[in-house]
């Protein structure tokens, strides 16, 4: 019995993070590990080794003492995406109808050349097998499997999230359905606007219209904008590569 | 011989062929392959019916509502609740990690007596006992609540009232800090509306990183447009400093200094609406103390006077400590100075005790303290608590997590772990309203654990005192109030009281008397505790904020000290990764980070959950906020 | 005692029926002497690696930004010293250079060696090594990985049907007639096994050159190219063959000193370093080229000034100079000049360099290339292998030294060793 | 080596174990005149029940209705003590794999048996058959090794999805079937 | 990597890329499956004996492997390359001339002679060389009567446990009767043909050449390194040399002289 396969036109989701709201507070990582099922840091991990899929990075322009908190996460590159063209077995997909990339820990083989490809550093290995406290593993997302140790995992827009709207939707029959990350639920600020680019109205097409992106020379095609009233932000986004420090690194 | 041997290799190497013809090699390459993506050491994913339940966040004392996602009645994630009267559809980081709390790895699910493990009931059978003994001995008990003005805090004077000399403390918090003192001085509780305000300074605080409800504090800075405007007076340049639209970088220690400059301007200029404060300062004395130009106190000082009502906001930090009793009262009295109608007078909670701050309460005193449960996810370290203690004094203490606290007390009582029993919310102390609500437990306690109210009435019982009442008794005395709105979220409600409209009218202001700091010879820097709200508190941080400081550099984690590239270089460390931190009472090994926004000759030592206490012990049992300090190579 | 004399330097008899009469080798207790350390370095390599599967690859000191360390550098560097296997194989089989039939035998084990090696290590590297199949079920034909591992998994198949007429030469197993025949007739076939060696060396050495090229995200390895090929896939495969021949130079003069034998005529020496020097001497002028193309206009586009590749600790301009110059260029001039050639000091030198300039390159496209920040925010990282890393590498070069020594001791690797041992002994009479 | 690979192997690599309870579609369909999804239901936001609980099947079943031994094995053993079945579930997929019966069924218009086969009809419930490697349910791979020419119902592993999708031009990402 | 594999999508790419690797694939197999079908059909015993002396012929050096006519002077310095098979060699006749069929014995370059009888047959038999070289009281493993034997074919083994020496059979036939070392001759063997071609044997003048050639061998394989090589003194080799030079490298020795690398 062939169902009616009328196609949804194929959305692009997109985001649009206001750094001048961005309060640095970090309630977005710990409920974007909570939703993705991430565990707590092994004792040994670092910052260089752990797995925050969404990264709070505190960046500080010398000249005007300006602070800003930049949230990085998967930008989820559109035009010859960096991680896909190089993953050697297809783990990787951008997936036609979302637009988001989809990284399978099924498929991966944790040989780990994604992350080299990736410029924005989105991409976290799972250098130890996951482990929660006796007890813990009853506060797992039922939508989310976790990952085992030895493959690459990455932000996907939180497809759990997705897959439950689109179940909900289903109910009533319909394919269309809204939903919204964890980060972008969790922000006091609303810092962070979701929705889809192909849609014009839309405000996340709308407020992308002014704002920049990073590495945006780069020609991957991130699909996720930020939005800033201080003039240092944005040179220091359209900067490739960092300026070299008198004497470098922390230390 | 050869020729056998070699007809056995022959077939041998005949079936290795046809192995491949057979699916014994391709099923187990895919089995394998299946093998590894579902690992037995994976736990499997829970399933069953998706709920939402409503209760209200217990990490802190501001009582943020919260709507948990779960699955077969078990939580696994939370969500900000819109539209409530505390949190207005805010949380901060430690909110989104609580449901997690009871299964930490540190879960105390047995009694503690002096260390070893007990069962629940002998632990409690042993409180008893002290408290008995105390009672007949007629010694000196103090119960120590970290959130007072709850139905629970209420039960606990009660069960004081039948112990002759009892004091009820509560430790020092910022939200309490200016309220309290406010209060004290109109003679009835008093509080801040931040939805008045439209200019808000913050001297000392974090106001935007962890103050009150965090949540709605964030909510109302992000979307102020031109309409509040935040000014922060802190040394370092903290996550508050880098938010607000003014950053004064005040010398460390010289908060005092700060406001009675400003209330010297203020008066001087004939903007105040009282009386100044005995020792305010001139311009010039100010400016000398804080290292700031003159004109910036001026711009400030009459910014706040010409922007609309005007809150000046102190309290130190919940991790480096409140700031010492001048600085407090100078900012206090800046508030009486300024006479905005953003302080407003609250109505008490019907069931409200006046509780007694522990740092008022003269040294050597108390002989037993019953230590709550509750946490306000401010540090209270281990000196400060010792020298209010007699030398023979016993520490009862109610916790569900292992922590440096529980393990140094006498007897330690396991209670309910956040979001394990029925527990009382509060507005913070700052609020311009009172509210008051119940957050229902979302999972069910291991059995042989307690509830506060249970404790307390065991407590009672054995003194063969009156029983001390139950939490319901709070929901009607606000009912008979018949004021204020109440919000229902699910089966957790909260009620908020309404405006009170009466005024404040203060005595005149006290006199302030400003020490000298005293600059301990061979300790050329200043070493301040950092860090940020539940790092070093009585209960420790949930599990995935591992996120936030020992995976990624948000925040500052354990051992960490950063210190400005300058003085690193003057000291010769510039290299250096590891180090020594000394002051004059206690040294400890830190790992180096240099950072532009600490203040030169400044070193910030990250106090850390367990961590916190060897940090804490760095400063002495003086107030802990800043103590002198010299870093060594390591 | 006569007859202990004569076993003292000579193999146990029953050791002595596996090594062809003609060949003198040293007595099989010497023999196992001189494996034992290399042994020991197996087992401590098989024992981190043991960990580094067992509890996972926390063991070593890779990081998230520093996924690619010691053991990809090493298998980019073997594999490219082992790319005297399908040169040297080429150039005898297909160019007809006779006098290379001397070299063949080893240049083929070394080759062997090499990406066997590399194949192992990358088995440790990899996370999940049971899902490697994964590759060839579902291939992503754009990517580079790929076809490394395609091309090396058919070129290892090959290199193992190579080795096994050597294998087969030996004096024992010669003895089994099917054996006789069948290194007989691959005798035969060599010419077809060397065709398809060298096409399927060209595409994976230069894959693996490609794995840096493709690079958009990482302005240090990024280049442009001709068709889907970045230009460092056409400087990889110069590089290997220009480097190849020397390395088998190398290890034969090595065993020569180890085993203190003549075992090469010098000629066949001078034919190895002239095609080394001749194809250094092209490489380093398309690396120049590339060099420049990729420093004024390439990372320009991207964004990255080029000054600042250098500006950071430990990688100063100096590594660009001794990669092209010093590295490169110098042991071209060397290898280049017959007079130079001639004296072995200088040709081993010079061969020296050439190794350890396309080591340096390789090493510099692996970790330089992850040290360079490419978010304005982050930091220039430095990483330290381990001892699980570092174990596991040298167990790889173990593993490669003792299948070496079993090979030169139980197969007739040279074929001149005898009449240069006889020629020695007449010439000792003359001399 | 090849009849041993035939058919050794498949035996040795499976573990069979017996239903805990016993149940007969065959019966309940025609003879109650039940469809599938009175029992096999969905809730609210499309999350499909799955197998009915006891206390769901007390509800005809809160006395003996018939009087095979099957029933009162199940009322004695289950349905008294309020017990839960615990079903060992033929179509179990890994964790990593997310079917969303809402989509197929109530979007996608489609019948059980489409990926189930005759389970609807089946008379009695067959041994429960798991892959001592994966941990699986033999219905996933297939009864036969070689999984050529499976009728529907007889497979539910990845290519026999995406030969279903491929049949019907719907597009499904990667994340549509996995999470 | 299969059309019915997901994620298979017939782009111009995939077509390339896999067919290239399916022909490299095929033609590795082929090769290899060419050579197992050559080695199948070469297995036959006559083709081993030739491929096994081809290939041991081969590990010869060059100074093993002289022409007959540059013993005899006609070719001087003229290396074999066709293990030393003169009735296939191209220009034997350029260099031999019409010299007259030898008679008596007629010697193989491994050291192993052959003796026509007035019957027809052959009697095989081990030189005086190389029975010094091998010693007394070695033991021999003479093929039973009746197996067929190809020229350069391993005839019987000779030698001490552990050091076997493998003896060549001169001429093809089929043994008939086996001898001894008592008897002086160790095979007797009949030819295919009543007279076959016996030119790849040395016979008369180029036999006697050859056998001093073989002395000054031995000679020099005996010397220990940096001797003097000494003038012939015609002096008579000891009878069992083995045992008189026990430290030589007789393994070596053997290998040399016997032809066997």
């Amino acid at each position: 019995m062939n169902a009616e396969t009328v196609e949804r036109a194929p959305r692009r989701y997109g985001m649009v993070i206001d750094l001048d709201r961005c309060s640095g507070c970090g309630a977005c990582m710990v409920a974007c590990s909570a939703e993705n099922n991430v565990p707590p840091a092994h004792p040994q991990a670092t910052e260089r080794t752990g797995i925050t899929l969404l990264r709070v990075v505190q960046v500080k322009d010398a000249a005007s003492r300006g602070v800003a908190f930049i949230p990085m996460m998967c930008q989820q590159c559109g035009d010859d995406t960096p991680c896909m063209t190089v993953c050697p077995q297809q783990a990787v997909e951008v997936d036609k109808l979302t637009g988001v990339v989809e990284q399978m820990p099924q498929r991966c083989l944790g040989c780990r050349y994604c992350m080299t490809a990736c410029p924005f550093q989105a991409r976290f290995f799972n250098w130890w097998d996951p482990e929660w406290p006796a007890g813990m593993e009853t506060t797992l997302n039922p939508g989310a499997a976790p990952r085992m140790r030895g493959v690459v995992e990455k932000c996907d827009f939180c497809q759990s999230r997705m897959h439950a709207a689109e179940d909900k939707a289903a109910m009533e029959g319909s394919r269309e359905f809204e939903y919204t990350p964890a980060c972008v639920e969790a922000c006091p600020t609303r810092a962070i606007v979701f929705g889809d680019l192909n849609d014009p109205e839309s405000d996340v097409s709308r407020q992308a219209r002014n704002s920049f992106r990073f590495l945006e020379r780069l020609g991957t095609g991130p699909k996720v904008y930020y939005r800033s009233r201080r003039p240092w932000l944005r040179t220091l986004a359209s900067r490739v590569g960092a300026p070299p420090k008198k004497e470098n690194g922390n230390g | 011989m050869t020729g056998t041997r070699r007809n056995l290799l022959a077939f041998g190497g005949g079936a290795a062929a046809a192995v491949a013809f057979t699916p014994i090699p391709w099923k187990l390459l895919d089995d394998v392959s299946i093998w590894t993506q579902n690992w037995s050491w994976i736990p499997p994913v829970p399933r069953g019916e998706i709920t939402v339940k409503h209760s209200a966040c217990t990490m802190c004392g501001a009582g943020c509502g919260v709507q948990a996602h779960c699955v077969g009645g078990q939580p696994f994630g939370l969500a900000p609740v819109a539209g409530h009267p505390l949190s207005h559809g805010g949380l901060c980081a430690l909110a989104y990690g609580a449901h997690q709390m009871p299964y930490h790895a540190r879960r105390l699910r047995k009694g503690l007596s002096r260390g070893a493990e007990v069962a629940p009931d002998v632990a409690l059978a042993h409180a008893v006992e002290i408290l008995r003994d105390a009672r007949d001995a007629r010694r000196v008990v103090a119960v120590l609540d970290e959130r007072p003005g709850r139905m629970v805090s209420a039960m606990y004077a009660r069960l004081l009232g039948g112990l002759p000399g009892s004091v009820y403390l509560t430790p020092p918090a910022p939200e309490r800090a200016t309220a309290g003192i406010l209060s004290g001085w109109a003679g009835r509780p008093a509080g801040f509306d931040f939805e008045k305000a439209r200019t808000i300074l913050s001297i000392g605080t974090p106001l935007l990183d962890g103050f009150g409800a965090a949540g709605a504090l964030l909510a109302l800075w992000a979307n102020r447009e031109d309409r509040v405007r935040f000014l922060h007076a802190e040394p370092r340049q903290s996550h508050t400093a880098a938010l607000a639209d003014r950053w004064i970088a005040i010398r460390p220690g010289s908060e005092a200094a700060f406001a009675l400059g400003l209330a010297g301007v203020l008066v001087r200029d004939g903007l105040a609406k009282a009386p100044a404060p005995y020792g305010a300062f001139s311009l010039e004395e100010a400016a000398r103390r804080t290292g700031l130009r003159p004109d910036t106190i001026l711009a400030v000082a009459h910014e706040l006077a010409g922007r609309g009502p005007a809150l000046v906001i102190g309290g130190g930090d919940p991790v480096s400590g409140p700031l010492p009793r001048d600085a407090e009262q100078s900012i206090a009295a800046l508030n009486v100075l300024l006479g905005s109608e953003a302080v407003c007078p609250r109505h008490p909670l019907p069931f409200e005790r006046p509780a007694t701050p522990l740092l008022d309460v003269p040294d050597g005193t108390i002989s037993v303290l019953i230590a709550d449960a509750a946490s306000n996810g401010c540090a209270l370290p281990e000196a400060v608590l010792r020298r209010k203690l007699a030398n023979n004094a016993q520490i009862i203490r109610l916790s569900a997590f292992q922590t440096t606290a529980a393990r140094r007390a006498d007897v330690v009582v396991p209670v309910a772990a956040p979001s394990e029993a029925l527990e009382e919310v509060t507005a913070p102390a700052c609020n311009a309203r009172a509210a008051w609500g119940l957050a229902p437990p979302l999972v069910e306690r291991p059995e042989g654990v307690y509830t506060v109210p249970e404790v307390v009435a065991r407590l009672a019982e054995g003194c063969q005192m009156p029983a001390p009442g139950s939490i319901d008794e709070a929901s009607e005395a606000i009912q008979a109030l018949g004021r204020g709105s109440t919000f229902e979220f699910g089966d957790a409600s909260i009620w908020t009281d309404s405006e009170d409209s009466g005024q404040l009218e203060f005595a005149a202001l006290p006199e302030i008397r400003l020490e000298e700091p005293s600059l301990a010879d061979g300790f050329p820097l200043t070493l301040m505790p950092a860090g940020w709200r539940g790092a070093a508190a009585a209960i420790p941080l949930p599990p995935l904020t591992t996120k936030l400081y020992q995976e990624s550099e948000l925040r500052p984690g354990a051992r960490e000290a950063r210190v400005h590239p300058a003085t690193a270089r003057d000291l010769g460390l510039a290299r250096q990764s590891r180090a020594t931190a000394e002051t004059p009472y206690g040294s400890a090994a830190v790992s180096l980070r240099f950072d532009e926004s600490v203040p030169p000759g400044v070193v910030e030592v990250a106090a850390h959950e367990d961590d916190a206490a060897r940090v804490f012990a760095l400063c002495g049992d003086t107030c802990w906020r800043s103590a002198p300090a010299r870093l060594r190579r390591s | 005692m006569a007859d202990m004399v004569s076993t003292l330097n000579r193999p146990a008899v029953a050791d002595r029926e596996w090594i062809a009469r003609a060949q003198d080798r040293c007595s099989t207790s010497r023999f196992l002497l001189w494996l034992t350390p290399w042994t020991l370095l197996l087992a401590a390599g098989l024992y981190a690696a043991y960990l580094c599967l067992r509890y996972g690859l926390h063991q070593t000191n890779m990081d998230n930004r520093f996924v690619f360390g010691l053991w990809i550098f090493l298998d980019l560097a073997i594999i490219a010293l082992g790319a005297g296997a399908f040169f040297t194989g080429f150039l005898l089989y297909i160019l007809r250079w006779k006098e290379l039939k001397a070299v063949i035998a080893t240049a083929v084990i070394v080759g062997f060696v090499c990406y066997s090696g590399a194949v192992l290590v990358l088995m440790v590297d990899v996370g999940q090594p049971v899902r490697a199949w994964f590759t060839f079920w579902h291939p992503n034909t754009h990517s580079m990985l790929t076809e490394v591992t395609f091309c090396i998994s058919a070129y290892l198949v090959v290199l193992s049907i190579e080795y096994l007429p050597i294998l087969l030469k030996n004096r024992k197993l010669r003895k089994v007639p099917s054996f006789l025949v069948f290194e007989f007739e691959m005798h035969k076939l060599m010419p077809v096994l060397a065709g398809v060696g060298a096409f399927l060396s060209f595409f994976h050495q230069g894959s693996l050159g490609g794995l840096f090229g493709v690079l958009r995200g990482q302005p240090f390895a990024f280049r442009e190219g001709f068709g889907i090929w970045p230009t460092t896939f056409f400087l990889f495969i110069l590089s290997a063959m220009a480097v190849g021949p020397v390395f088998v130079m190398l290890v034969t003069r090595l065993v020569e000193a180890v085993t203190s034998k003549r075992l090469v005529r010098p000629q066949v020496y001078q034919v190895l370093a002239r095609t080394s020097g001749l194809l250094l001497t092209f490489y380093v002028l398309l690396k120049t080229i590339d060099t420049l193309v990729w420093l004024n206009s390439t990372s320009r586009q991207a964004g990255y000034r080029p000054w600042e590749y250098y500006a950071w600790e430990p990688f100063g301009t100096w590594i660009l100079f001794a990669e092209i110059v010093l590295l490169g260029l110098l042991p071209a001039l060397i290898l280049l000049s017959p007079k130079w050639r001639a004296r072995p000091g200088w040709m081993l030198a010079g061969a020296l360099l050439a190794c350890a300039g396309v080591v340096l390159n390789r090493f510099v496209l692996t970790i330089q290339t992850l040290a360079l920040p490419t978010l304005p925010f982050e930091q220039f990282l430095t990483y330290m292998p381990n001892w699980q890393e570092t174990a596991t590498f040298l167990g790889v070069i173990a593993y490669g030294v003792i299948v070496y020594s079993l090979s030169y001791r139980y197969l007739s690797l040279f074929p001149q060793e005898k009449e240069l041992a006889r020629e020695g002994k007449e010439a000792s009479h003359v001399s | 080596m090849l009849a041993a690979g035939w058919l050794l192997f498949p035996a040795l690599l499976y573990t069979s174990t017996p239903q805990p309870a016993q149940f007969s579609h065959q019966a309940h369909g025609e003879a109650a005149g039940l469809t599938c999804d009175t029992c096999h239901g969905f809730t609210a936001e499309g999350r499909f029940a799955g197998i009915p609980t006891t206390e769901s099947c007390a509800g005809c079943h809160s006395g003996l209705l018939g009087e095979t031994e099957s029933e009162k094995h199940f009322f004695a053993n289950f349905v008294e003590p309020g017990r839960e079945v615990n079903w060992l579930i033929y179509s179990r997929q890994p964790d990593n794999v997310r079917f969303s019966h809402a989509r197929h069924v109530q979007v996608g218009k489609m019948e059980c048996a489409e990926c189930h086969g005759p389970h609807g009809e089946s008379e009695s419930l067959k041994a429960f058959e798991r892959n001592r490697i994966s941990g699986y349910s033999r219905d996933i791979w297939g009864p036969r090794m070689l999984r050529v020419g499976l009728k529907p119902g007889q497979g539910m592993k990845m290519d026999d999805c995406m030969a279903c999708h491929r049949d019907r031009q719907v597009e499904a990402g990667c994340l549509g079937c996995h999470r | 990597m299969f059309p019915n594999v997901d994620g298979f999508h017939w782009t111009f790419g995939h077509i390339l890329f896999l067919s290239i690797f399916f022909a490299v694939l095929l033609t590795v197999g082929f090769t290899a499956a060419t050579a197992l079908a050559r080695m199948m059909r070469n297995l036959r015993p006559k083709k081993v004996a030739e491929i096994r002396w081809h290939t041991e012929f081969e590990d010869l050096p060059a100074s093993d492997r002289q022409c007959r006519h540059a013993l005899t002077g006609a070719a001087p310095g003229r290396v074999c390359e066709n293990g030393f098979e003169c009735r296939h060699c191209a220009d034997y006749p350029k260099f031999s001339g019409t010299a007259p069929e030898p008679q008596g014995r007629l010697y193989h370059r491994g050291h192993t002679w052959v003796e026509r009888q007035p019957d027809g047959t052959f009697l095989v038999g081990l030189d005086e060389l190389g029975e010094k070289l091998i010693g007394a009281g070695a033991q021999v493993e003479l093929p039973a009567p009746g197996t067929r034997l190809a020229s350069h074919d391993v005839a019987w083994r000779m030698g001490k446990p552990g050091n076997t020496v493998r003896l060549l059979a001169p001429v093809e036939g089929e043994v008939v009767e086996t001898g001894s070392r008592e008897k002086g001759w160790y095979l007797r063997v009949k030819p295919e043909s009543p007279w076959p071609d016996l030119r790849h044997l040395l016979g008369g003048a180029a036999a006697a050449v050859w056998l001093d050639r073989e002395m000054e061998r031995v000679q020099a394989l005996l010397a220990p390194a940096g001797m003097q090589p000494t003038l012939a003194d015609g002096g008579v080799l000891v009878d069992d040399l083995p045992k008189a030079q026990p430290e030589a490298d007789w393994h070596a020795i053997h290998g040399a002289m016997f032809l066997e690398p």
